[in-house]
């Protein structure tokens, strides 16, 4: 595939070389813009105008030497990777001139094949992207839904209980009302409220005087414990409604029954 | 291009694929004006529109007009489409299961009695989450002072718990046969006089129920 | 949903009509299972969007696949249509353009092979970079000493770049009939990139690899 035989020195009589020659100092100045030893390897390469499988990768490691070289002397300070690659393409070189050692387990050949497929490789690669950055692209040349309708999201939450939890709280109410701390027990108290609201509507038939304990609650003056708590809070309502004027009290003599009668 | 639009508009199959594009693409409504400006020399925008109009009828999206502007919109029957419904499953929570219980097992029940059974008053949302899950309702009132409502099971929660009545509901009983009640002691003596109720001062308290 | 299912589908032409609703409402492509998701019980989807892409081809827009999803999008010969709507992009260095190349052509491939094809170690801005356009993410990892983490493209990269599935890369088969895309360890005294090599000075070297 060579289009030309390239000689393994330096080119000296043509344009070709002039150029070429300007072209390695454009490089040595603008090796900051190489991303890396292989990059410059792929790039000195081309120059060697051939496709990659064919590249001389003795020349090719003579002219990377070369490079670092030059960049010395123009004082050119190299990255260590580029001093690793300058390192292992002399020890390279200088394998690739000697006879092949039957001792040696990777032959010289082969560690050159592999650097060519490399160049070759990254070389395929950087193709590629070109290929794929060329490609139509969205937001470029293919464009998408300009008033795009959301999916409107319609969230239902159902709740769920089984018979077993239903239970289980059950259990735990009541757990806890065996054990809750004391409390005055309301069952046998008749408050004052209850007198009140009981009292209101029964004073008004009341013309004669009339005694306090036949105004208990159905029910209250069996147990000894109600029918206090009845007896205490109709007293005490009595007295609201005397104050209020809705009833008079008396009470004849000490410890005598008292007895109301309301005042219409 | 541009110099071919001097000479020739494209033809009107053309023109109706680049407002086709246009509108599919435009974040907004797209008037006639705006189409002759974006479109090449010569276009008409009306008659292509026309024709795309047409070309959607009965799909899935429609050519359509807004004010003086034009968009492709979706079709209005399959608007269904457009929404997705997400079921969300939850646990109830312990306050409205303990509630949901009372009112399963002492029904009908009024709030004030409920607060009393859990020791705690009832949140308005409890009672009305329940009732909107439909297991709770609204029974008669109470014929004390204050006329309280009340609260009882409805068939949705007979449903829900397979259960035939509420009398199915298993009793303190076999709730301790179940081990759910195994720490306490029998029903039997549950406080109802105070000389109870005082015993229990002296009664360690009951391990963590949680 | 169960009783849905007893119904039948909607005819082929109506499911149509759907798919060409949802595909034009979404900006994003559409998986065939959200399809599915979202259609009646028992559409076939599949049958659905070949015949809705059949019916698309020459018009404005296209019903175009990506990966297992699909969408419709502008037809790029009308890009000169739509300056208005063209986002510009930040410009991607040489380093992110031939990184992602990488990932395309060899995924799932680890940072160590992406620096391997590239000699020179890569940047985490990079990577980033193109994680955060949604280009390149997390494969799963390999399974070999370490277990790196490798990289591959996604679907927001396919539909970027117009990509029905990532066998469609321009000139994949090639490459790989030219074991270009081998991963070929290289014999042992080849240099690394530069981190590597200096850890293997302190690390022994790892087993044998099967």
């Amino acid at each position: 595939m060579a289009e030309e035989d390239f000689t393994e020195g330096p080119a000296h009589d043509s344009a070709d070389a002039v150029a070429d020659r300007l072209a390695a100092e454009a490089l040595v100045v603008d090796v900051d813009g190489f991303e890396g030893p292989l990059d410059l390897l792929l790039t000195l390469a081309r120059t060697q105008k051939v496709d990659l499988r064919q590249v001389s990768v003795l020349q090719l490691a003579r002219q990377y030497l070369a490079f670092v070289e030059q960049a010395r002397t123009l004082r050119i300070e190299l990255a260590a990777d580029y001093l690793v690659m300058a390192a292992w393409l002399a020890f390279l070189k200088s394998r690739l001139l000697l006879p092949p050692d039957p001792e040696e387990e990777v032959s010289a050949e082969d560690l050159a094949a592999h650097l060519a497929f490399q160049l070759e490789r990254l070389e395929a690669m950087r193709k590629a992207a070109a290929r794929l950055m060329a490609r139509d692209q969205l937001g470029r040349d293919v464009f998408v839904r300009g008033e795009p309708q959301g999916v409107e999201r319609a969230r239902r939450v159902t709740y769920t209980a089984t018979l077993l939890d239903l239970m289980q709280g059950y259990a735990r109410l009541r757990t806890r009302d065996d054990f809750r701390p004391f409390v005055m027990d309301r069952d046998g108290v008749f408050t004052l409220e209850d007198a009140l609201e009981r009292l209101r509507p029964l004073i008004g038939s009341a013309v004669d005087w009339t005694d306090l304990m036949a105004f208990l609650p159905d029910g209250w003056d069996a147990d000894p414990m109600r029918r206090r708590s009845a007896t205490a809070s109709t007293f005490a309502a009595t007295l609201e409604l005397a104050k209020t004027g809705k009833l008079d009290l008396r009470q004849d003599d000490t410890f005598g029954p008292i007895r109301v009668r309301g005042r219409g | 291009m541009s110099e071919e639009s001097l000479f020739e508009a494209p033809p009107l199959a053309e023109q109706e694929r680049m407002i086709e594009a246009i509108l599919f693409a435009s974040a907004m409504p797209v008037t006639v004006p705006d189409l002759h400006a974006r479109l090449p020399h010569g276009c008409d925008a009306p008659a292509a529109l026309d024709q795309l109009r047409k070309r959607y009828e009965g799909r899935g999206v429609r050519v359509v007009r807004v004010g003086d502007a034009w968009a492709i919109r979706t079709a209005p029957d399959l608007a269904f489409l457009m929404t997705r419904e997400t079921v969300e499953t939850r646990k109830l929570s312990r306050a409205a299961i303990e509630t949901l219980a009372i009112v399963a097992y002492h029904q009908p029940v009024t709030r004030a009695e409920i607060e009393e059974i859990r020791g705690v008053s009832v949140s308005k949302g409890t009672v009305e989450q329940l009732m909107e899950l439909d297991w709770i309702k609204l029974g008669r009132r109470r014929e004390t002072p204050g006329r309280p409502v009340t609260f009882v099971v409805t068939r949705a929660f007979m449903d829900h718990f397979g259960l035939e009545t509420p009398r199915d509901l298993p009793g303190l009983k076999e709730l301790r046969a179940a081990g759910l009640l195994d720490s306490t002691p029998p029903p039997d003596a549950l406080p109802d006089a105070p000389e109870d109720a005082q015993e229990e001062l002296f009664t360690p308290p009951p391990p963590d129920e949680d």
